[in-house]
């Protein structure tokens, strides 16, 4: 096994550093493979090109190639050769190239991934974590561009999280791959890269836990739940909605499954209103499963139903379509107008 | 028809190498001879009359194997016989769910399985319980899975015994997962191999062949050369379907196109399948790895006892397989040879019927589980919405109890 | 190509039999085969040994092995492959021995299956219908139990339909074969071989619409909606809670994508209560997308929340636990006591 | 290191036959060798200096290639490379989200597209630009695609060339059943094959190889005699993976284990690509498929516009093929021949020029696609739900250009 690696980017003086999602992840890829070498990165292109998205890039320069592994090209078979590695005592983080090619892996992900543990009563662990880049915006080509997270969230056994800032990014990467459950690591693509979303990331700090939901923002008009990438988009609106002199509250949900809904009943009990956002279609989703919770939750204290915000129920359209298909500011605002107007 | 060797590079000709829509017969007696005889390429070391055959490569792999030792597998093929039908039996007697057995295949699964190391890992598919005993592992502790109390209850990094696994060809992957992180270990080669390096064994079966995750399982072991034995037990069926239905050739010979070695053994020999496996296993832990077996052997009972083989198949074929039985053959061997008198029957007879009188005991006896274990275990780490969920079933319970309705 | 074929079960002379569930699928099978020679099954032991649970019993003896096919073992290959056929203008009838086995055959059926229409602007079709048994209550062991179906209403693009008594197991299998859109088809296996299920097929009636709910059952006190196995189970409470003098509705959803809840909506505005049933997993499912639409629908209809009663979200846990994990009776009774204490 | 055949049947001996725990040299180097030259086993036609090799087998095969028609298959390349600069020039000019070139695979593309009779189907990847051409696809009708106004725009049946596809691997188990259903409909074999037989060809790339999607289309195409052809266009990259973390053998030797013929050819030699291609072609169509074909070749420029191979490959990999340029050696032997002169070529290349600005003209005046269009064809027969988002959204979208927010 290869020694202890001393990285190779020098962690500055300062615990601070201005990141990127895309570089915030990155580093913490790096500072969970110097923490404990049974890390290994595994996928397509992971290595020498450092990914498609470069979430990895340097990683295979300085932890080596039995750390950071170019795998054959199929999916079943990464997330499948990932469990023998758990099983032997790795913890593999997988990248899925897209989230549109986590489907030929999706077996091995529900048979084996989900249900490991349970099966042997908790004597087999599945530490894996399944990094997925999502959501749409990227003018891309078929299978670049979806959000199928809602299956995940639907298959006990398996945990879900979506980051939606860089400090999140650095921080959740490095918990979700130091948990002894199997974690499905959803990152908001389009953001990657945002230098608009730029920010300080504190490395000495305490991080939030992994599994708890945030409210970014205070507000009493109405409610945004969104995560991921619609994140961004609830801000924006929040923002627009106070010039128009209301405010609103915005919670990034940060845990997919389990969901941490308690902020969500906490915030609707004042609010009245809550409108969920995701770029995902609406049947059968996690906005669904927000809005059915919600209800029952707060029964009594909604003034309004439950709305969402949500992809439609048709297949990713060609990208030059896609401003329509996903959420974006006017359409929030138009659901919030509704909401209070109900 | 040509050799395969030439199909990868067809013969000089002037046009079409032949003109029939069909299949020709050719094919389809070739796919039929390759599923009901071994064929010209099957090693044996023990014949169905109990002949000991000589193997030049294949005898120094089993030069240890004296009168006892043979004696030992002979006990443990029969112990593994009177369980498997202990087991059927108690499935007909309602107190099993299902059973799955193995008859037929004792030879394949002890033969293979005392050819591992301890420190050895293997990976069952479902019909493994040869290879359960093998590895230690208690076959009361196998009963839970077909009891339905439990989905699996050994201990596998003990035993080195992976759970058993129902989805056809998913633990192909997961074994070659485990065989590179061998491998990553620095477990395989070196200058004292014999006695440090690891290897695995992956079970899976003929139909299993033509999912996708094995072919993967392949890929993957090619890639990284990892110390992974594919032990394919063509048992002829998968279910209702014939061989033929899966493949044009025969199975072991699949591995020529990722470029490491196939082997078909009689898998109704014992002898054989210790010798051969133990080979690849060396191979495996020498760096030589993959390699892939094809046991040769026949599913004698249903597929499983839910299923009704006499929709499907003639009963003249269990007949000509009945005279190449794994255990009979070795008896005869013991007997011709005077390794073993009738005493040494008798008693392990006896002893395998005390085997299946504890394990009828056991089955009989075995608790119900709590109602609390639908919601164990589901994660390391516990989530909040199941526990939630868990209190409010359990309480609805109680309240139930206490006559709410 | 086979020529047009005279089945060997005699249409007896009244148009009436008496079937279960199970022999109305076969007849309704025999009866498309009959009608469309396109029209081919395929699948694991569909062909000698009739499937696992007969639903093909003595097709491949009529039809012969060209319009029955045992195929290889892998279901990617059998979802793929009729994907193949249909575009060459077969209409293929995929089985999948048991739903915990769709899943490798997941990729093909929401990257091609789902997609081509969209993809191609409507030029390709794809009537491809995939017969799937699902459901618990069998004693079975592991991935024979699970109920998958929500995961593929999330999936646009697809159909997704269940039957829940013979006369629709009938009706509807020849229908889905007949739609020129994908269809997933979810058949009770608990129910197939039912004697209690039994019931008189009209073969002469004109069907039911493929794509529409049924109220089974007026009431007015609340309203249960449930497909599949679990509509029995609804029947059943319905009959108990009118011993005790409340009267329940019973609906069947019968298409699960797209949904059909105008009966639903119209239902609830009336008894004010819903509980909807599925022994699925309750996180991100069509539980939660029915209550989340009547949550909006009905917002002033509704005086208790939508309540869902599932299973747990848990795997499929071994089946001598299966009475707690499954819906039954009386914790049906048990949410609508609730909804009506609320 | 024994031969794969070898590997079938390993030779006798003492003990372990090696001891080396990571990859021996030579399955290093013969890896790398096998993707950096074609291997003895290449078949050639043409030389990259323009020379004709002869080939008792092939050569009946390119019978009917005279001057002219070697001018129509180097006039084909030439358009279909200038067409495909031009579009990466106009993704680089933002005019296209993305293009996939196909820069150095013309003699694979246009060889085997053309080696297709009307009748017969194509199942492309998603860089078969220049077989589209082949088909009668007008290079403009791609265009939807890269500019992503639209998934796939041409008429699939008339030009019986299916969509693209772009999740690795699936194609090849549709174009496996499509194969199983020209089977099925009696158009394989007969007396008068050769006029109404038909097959199918279905592309991929090395990467691919490894998709448990490929491995079951071979299953299946080998178990139902499908007459289908898989064309395998190996040019030495998926992305930034060599072909070596793919398979351990050269990929037309994967055939090996399912039973049925894999060649390799020079994929860079056009009069080779045809003559296999309809060798292959015409086995299938009598009865005698499927066939592996391994187009052995090069990705001259990046995966897609998005890529930069400079992070991973060297460009002296680049120098050396630019010698073995699919085009070039046309161009050569044309001349050398006296087969076409100056004018020719001249004239090629303006009606190549030509081409790409009709090519960019048409793309500069592509409309946008309207709203509705993201709500439409979802299914064949309506429904509702998505018939009410439809309607909400479009109304929701008029009331916003009515200026309500
Ligand atoms: C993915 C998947 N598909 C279908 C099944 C149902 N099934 C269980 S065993 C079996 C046949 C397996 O045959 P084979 O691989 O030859 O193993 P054998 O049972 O003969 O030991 C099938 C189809 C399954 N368990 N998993
Ligand atoms: C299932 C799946 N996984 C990953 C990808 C992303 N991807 C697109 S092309 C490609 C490499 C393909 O290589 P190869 O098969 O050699 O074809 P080439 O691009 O070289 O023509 C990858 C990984 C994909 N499209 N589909
Ligand atoms: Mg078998
Ligand atoms: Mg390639």
């Amino acid at each position: 096994m290869a020694a202890p690696v001393k990285s190779t980017v020098d962690t500055p003086t300062s615990s601070v550093q201005n990141l990127t999602i895309g570089k915030a992840l990155n580093l913490g890829l790096r500072r969970a493979m110097e923490a404990d070498d049974k890390v290994i990165v595994m996928g397509e292109d992971v290595g020498k090109l450092g990914g498609v998205f470069r979430i990895t890039d340097g990683l295979q320069k300085d932890f080596g190639e039995h750390r950071v592994l170019d795998t054959p090209l199929a999916e079943s078979g990464i997330i499948g050769t990932a469990v023998g590695l758990a099983v032997r005592g790795y913890r593999p983080v997988c990248e899925i190239q897209f989230e549109g090619f986590i489907f030929p892996g999706f077996d091995q992900i529900s048979s084996q991934v989900a249900k490991l543990h349970y099966r042997t009563q908790g004597k087999v662990k599945v530490p894996i974590v399944i990094r997925v880049p999502f959501g749409g915006g990227i003018g891309a080509v078929e299978h670049h561009s979806e959000s199928p997270e809602s299956l995940f969230s639907h298959i006990a056994g398996l945990k879900v999280v979506s980051c939606s800032n860089p400090v999140d990014a650095y921080w959740m990467i490095q918990q979700a791959i130091s948990a002894d459950d199997p974690v499905l690591f959803f990152e908001p693509k389009r953001l990657y890269h945002s230098g608009a979303l730029k920010a300080p990331v504190e490395t000495a700090a305490t991080p939030d836990p992994l599994f708890a939901s945030r409210v970014l923002r205070r507000g009493d008009a109405a409610t945004l739940v969104a995560y991921g990438p619609s994140v961004k988009v609830c801000l924006d609106a929040a923002t627009a909605a106070e010039e128009e002199g209301r405010s609103l509250e915005v919670i990034d949900l940060r845990t997919l499954s389990p969901l941490d809904l308690e902020p969500v009943f906490e915030s609707v009990r004042r609010t009245g209103r809550l409108i969920t956002v995701s770029e995902a279609s609406a049947e059968s989703s996690l906005t669904s499963e927000i809005a059915a919770r919600v209800q029952q939750e707060c029964f009594y204290s909604l003034e309004a139903p439950v709305l969402r915000v949500t992809g439609f129920d048709t297949p990713y359209p060609p990208s030059k379509l896609e401003e329509h298909f996903l959420p974006d500011l006017d359409r929030v605002l138009h659901a919030v107008d509704r909401a209070l107007d109900w | 028809m040509p050799s395969p060797e030439q199909w990868t590079r067809p013969e000089p000709g002037a046009g079409p190498a032949a003109t029939a829509a069909e299949p020709t017969p050719e094919q389809v007696i070739a796919g039929l001879r390759a599923t009901t005889e071994g064929g010209a390429e099957l090693t044996q070391l023990l014949t169905p009359e109990g002949e000991r055959v000589s193997s030049a490569m294949f005898d120094p792999y089993v030069a240890d194997i004296d009168a006892e030792a043979l004696r030992g597998l002979y006990r443990d093929m029969v112990l593994v016989r009177r369980a498997d039908r202990e087991a059927n039996a108690m499935q007909r007697q309602g107190q099993l769910g299902i059973w799955v057995p193995l008859l037929g295949q004792e030879a394949a699964q002890v033969g293979s399985g005392r050819a591992l190391k301890p420190r050895d890992m293997a990976f069952p598919s479902y019909r493994e319980h040869g290879v359960a005993y093998t590895r230690g592992v208690d076959f009361r502790e196998l009963l839970g899975i077909f009891r339905c109390t439990d989905h699996g209850g050994w201990d596998f990094q003990q035993h080195r015994f992976h759970p058993y696994t129902i989805v056809i060809g998913n633990q192909v992957l997961n074994a070659a997962g485990y065989a590179m992180g061998q491998k990553f270990d620095g477990k395989v080669g070196g200058a004292d191999a014999d006695e440090t390096a690891e290897a695995t064994i992956c079970y899976f079966g003929d139909g299993a062949t033509s999912q996708g995750d094995v072919h993967e399982g392949f890929v993957w072991a090619a890639v990284y050369d990892a110390p992974l034995v594919f032990f394919c037990q063509n048992n002829q069926w998968a279910i209702s379907e014939p061989t033929e239905r899966q493949s044009r050739l025969p199975l072991y010979q699949r591995a020529r196109g990722y470029g490491f070695p196939g082997i078909r053994v009689d898998g109704n020999d014992v002898l054989g399948c210790l010798a051969v496996t133990r080979w690849a296993l060396e191979e495996c832990r020498h760096g030589n790895g993959p390699v892939l077996i094809e046991a040769f052997t026949y599913r004698m009972d249903a597929h499983t006892t839910t299923d009704d083989p006499t929709r499907y198949r003639l009963s003249d074929e269990l007949e000509v397989w009945k005279h190449k039985d794994p255990i009979e053959r070795v008896r005869v061997h013991l007997a011709r040879t005077g390794s073993a008198d009738q005493e040494f029957f008798d008693e392990v007879q006896a002893e395998a019927d005390r085997f299946a009188a504890e394990l009828r005991d056991y089955c009989f006896n075995m608790p119900e589980p709590p109602p609390e274990r639908v919601f164990a275990n589901v994660y390391a780490e516990p989530s909040p919405v199941l526990e939630a969920q868990r209190e409010e079933y359990l309480s609805y319970l109680a309240g139930f109890g206490a006559g709410e309705h």
